[in-house]
């Protein structure tokens, strides 16, 4: 069966180390926190300016000057700071972020990604997953297999505008895990009871697949 | 002590003048300058290029100057969130540039610091990039990105003292302290303003030299986009 | 919260080997990681690479480490007051490479930031931009100075917390911020390491996120190299 | 009469105008700051980290982590500030700064000064020099108008390795206020009963005079 939102974000939380430094964009990324063991010490960066994140206030308790950079409420844990712009730029281009969790609406079987904007289509713009993607060593993509209209996600080459180049490491859908390698999408995992068949039909670009696919453990 | 105070929004907007750059601190409606955005939108000023990470709202922040059609261009890493911005950005009345956060960000910090240009890697490979100068270090690709050129940088401050020192609260810091010094005259507003010797020497987020006129401001909104809670449990 | 506290020093400078690059803060004697510099001292490691804006006196700060001849280069802006210094540079027994001051400030930052290389005006039609790229934007002259590569960042704070956050006290703040995230390993040496959580998130100078390993000092000499007074009257 | 130091610190204090941030070298320029008008706003700028710099504390009272870029003990003025390096020298190249005044060995009739090696001689390095003279916008030097050896410090060309290329503006000697001009030396006054051609013979670079040269007012 596969994953549902929240699925997907169980099965990235698996990818945080302890003494992860973690960037988690809007959408099902933001989900990830909810599921992380917590018996590793991780802590949440939000581009807008702060380090050390934790859940959302208590009702009456938010405060206008505390945000995420979905522009949610939020609260500090204990050794939180604050900073400006610039550096909190400086964290994610010098890569003392490891990990960066995003969302997209393609990528490529050589890592490309596109999330950003739809010809013809209002455009919102990229805030700050393009220096997100530059800049990380360790992208994870959370994103359903196939767009609304059934079609796949995961492409030879993307047909939107790119976000990055050649960046993503690694793909997490409602239907399997994947690596982005020199030769194509690497299989690592299934969701339960979804087939290869299943995956190689909502997969676009080169599929590889070797040996026994394992059944993603959540 | 050289002191910066003036006396209100009125001589603190004085100069601003139809198609000048400006820059305006905050993310989302979190730290915008509230009081000198109402003093622009009063003053009529009309073809602004705004230099600002996000467009404000329909009817709060930057979202009350495009209302007047006062903004000719927009320079913002995302400006989702306005049905008016779509309107006039769809009907091209409104000229929109959208940049790396990261890029904007920097943008801000060479003006501030006497930088010509940056080499950045956000945006290498995309249409961000187009027409802009590449270059390889170490084996990774890189966009020269230049500093800003703005006329005044409007900012918002928690507390500030006369001489212009500024301490900023909470994510409400974001673009505000790298705006300060990045155009001609930056205006800075606080929420409070102290007396000079009040702020600890060693806590000060933007010294005075960067700021050329401060003022308190009269009230201030401080509207929350999106209100996420948890119950008590 | 990520825990970065070590036992102590000599956990701190736990691989540090021959022939490194190691940045260490400080202006002068004020703000220089005591602590660090002695445990290198002890440890007879050789042939170091030391980024430092100066180059302590003959029998403190980093004039220890030379006294040791454990330094092989220094890159500095200034290295006056030390006579071993002199002595084992014009014997050629000591590499020295002097940079302007910002650029110095400016290379440190770009490592941090991830920014490969910066164009700063200084040292522009002097010996110190010889063999380097220079280039005119809006019709000034520039010098491409890269970011520099160091192995272990050594800065000292005024106050820190185990999860790495760093102030800083008076003019003893300099390069030490600048240095921190900007080398492979940073450790940070503090006068008091407190409970974490009592540092305000607001007025935190570094976020540990820049900090690989922290301290506390076992004793603080901050020697003055100019006593200055003047008398009361 | 030539001036002494503090003849030549007293002379300069009087370019520095209301409103006006200044960065002082070691040496004389120190000394300018005893003589700044007091009916007038001015601060002071370390390039070691320190806005708003006050006189030297009180025998008892020194702080070792509260310096000025001679790394003497200082004190600090209300509204005063501490920041990082990066920082203070964004200050210096981003113009913030209005004045630099500094020594120098040697200054070219085109701007171009010399004031950190002599060769064969131990260096001690440029400290923030070299970004000082390539990044205000307004540099006044002071120095004597000879070395010890007599020789002039005015010259055609530098003979020492440079600091900067044309950014000197003013100079103020022991015996005259002089403008760095396209053509040359323009000698703007005399020191009190020092005479034209005292000051042409101690010059070897151009010197330009027209019209009756006023003493110095102090």
């Amino acid at each position: 069966m596969a994953l549902d939102k929240n699925g997907i974000a169980k099965r990235i939380a698996k990818e945080v180390q302890d003494g992860y430094y973690v960037n988690l964009g809007i959408g099902i990324p933001t989900l990830v926190a909810n599921y992380v063991r917590n018996d590793i010490e991780v802590e949440f960066q939000s581009e807008n300016g702060v380090l050390g994140m934790g859940p959302f206030p208590f009702e009456g308790e938010e405060d206008a000057d505390i945000i995420n950079a979905g522009k949610q409420t939020i609260t500090t844990l204990p050794g939180a700071s604050f900073f400006d712009s610039a550096m909190s730029f400086s964290m994610i281009r010098g890569q003392h972020v490891h990990l960066t969790i995003l969302g997209a609406m393609e990528v490529a079987e050589n890592g490309d990604i596109a999330n950003w904007k739809i010809p013809g289509r209002m455009v919102k713009g990229m805030g700050g997953a393009m220096d997100l993607v530059a800049s990380a060593e360790n992208i994870i993509v959370a994103m359903m297999h196939t767009n609304k209209a059934g079609e796949s996600k995961l492409l030879k080459r993307c047909s939107l505008p790119l976000t990055g180049v050649g960046c993503v490491k690694k793909i997490v859908t409602n239907l399997a895990v994947l690596e982005v390698t020199e030769s194509g999408f690497k299989l690592l995992e299934r969701a339960p009871g979804v087939s290869v068949e299943d995956i190689q039909k909502a997969t676009e670009g080169t599929l590889i697949v070797e040996g026994a696919i394992p059944e993603m453990n959540l | 002590m050289i002191n910066k105070q003036v006396a209100g929004v009125q001589d603190a907007i004085a100069g601003v003048s139809d198609n000048m750059t400006c820059m305006f601190g905050g993310f989302g409606l979190s730290g915008i300058p509230e009081n000198a955005i109402a003093a622009l939108v009063k003053s009529g000023v009309k073809g602004l290029t705004c230099i600002s990470n996000n467009a404000g709202v329909d009817d709060f922040g930057l979202g009350l100057l495009l209302h007047q059609h006062q903004i000719k261009k927009m320079v913002s890493s995302y400006v989702g969130e306005n049905d008016e911005f779509e309107r006039q950005m769809l009907s091209g009345e409104l000229d929109v540039e959208l940049i790396p956060q990261g890029t904007l960000a920097e943008r801000c910090r060479a003006a501030q610091a006497g930088f010509p240009a940056v080499y950045t890697p956000a945006g290498y490979g995309t249409e961000v990039a187009e027409g802009k100068e590449t270059r390889e270090f170490d084996g990774k690709m890189y966009v020269l990105e230049h500093a800003f050129k703005a006329d005044f940088a409007f900012v918002k401050a928690w507390k500030g003292d006369a001489a212009g020192n500024l301490i900023f609260k909470g994510t409400a810091r974001n673009f505000n302290p790298n705006m300060c010094g990045a155009a001609k005259i930056t205006v800075a507003e606080v929420e409070e303003l102290v007396p000079v010797g009040e702020l600890d020497p060693n806590q000060i987020h933007i010294p005075g030299i960067f700021v050329q006129r401060i003022f308190q401001g009269e009230k201030y909104e401080k509207r929350i986009e999106q209100r996420t809670v948890r119950k008590r449990e």
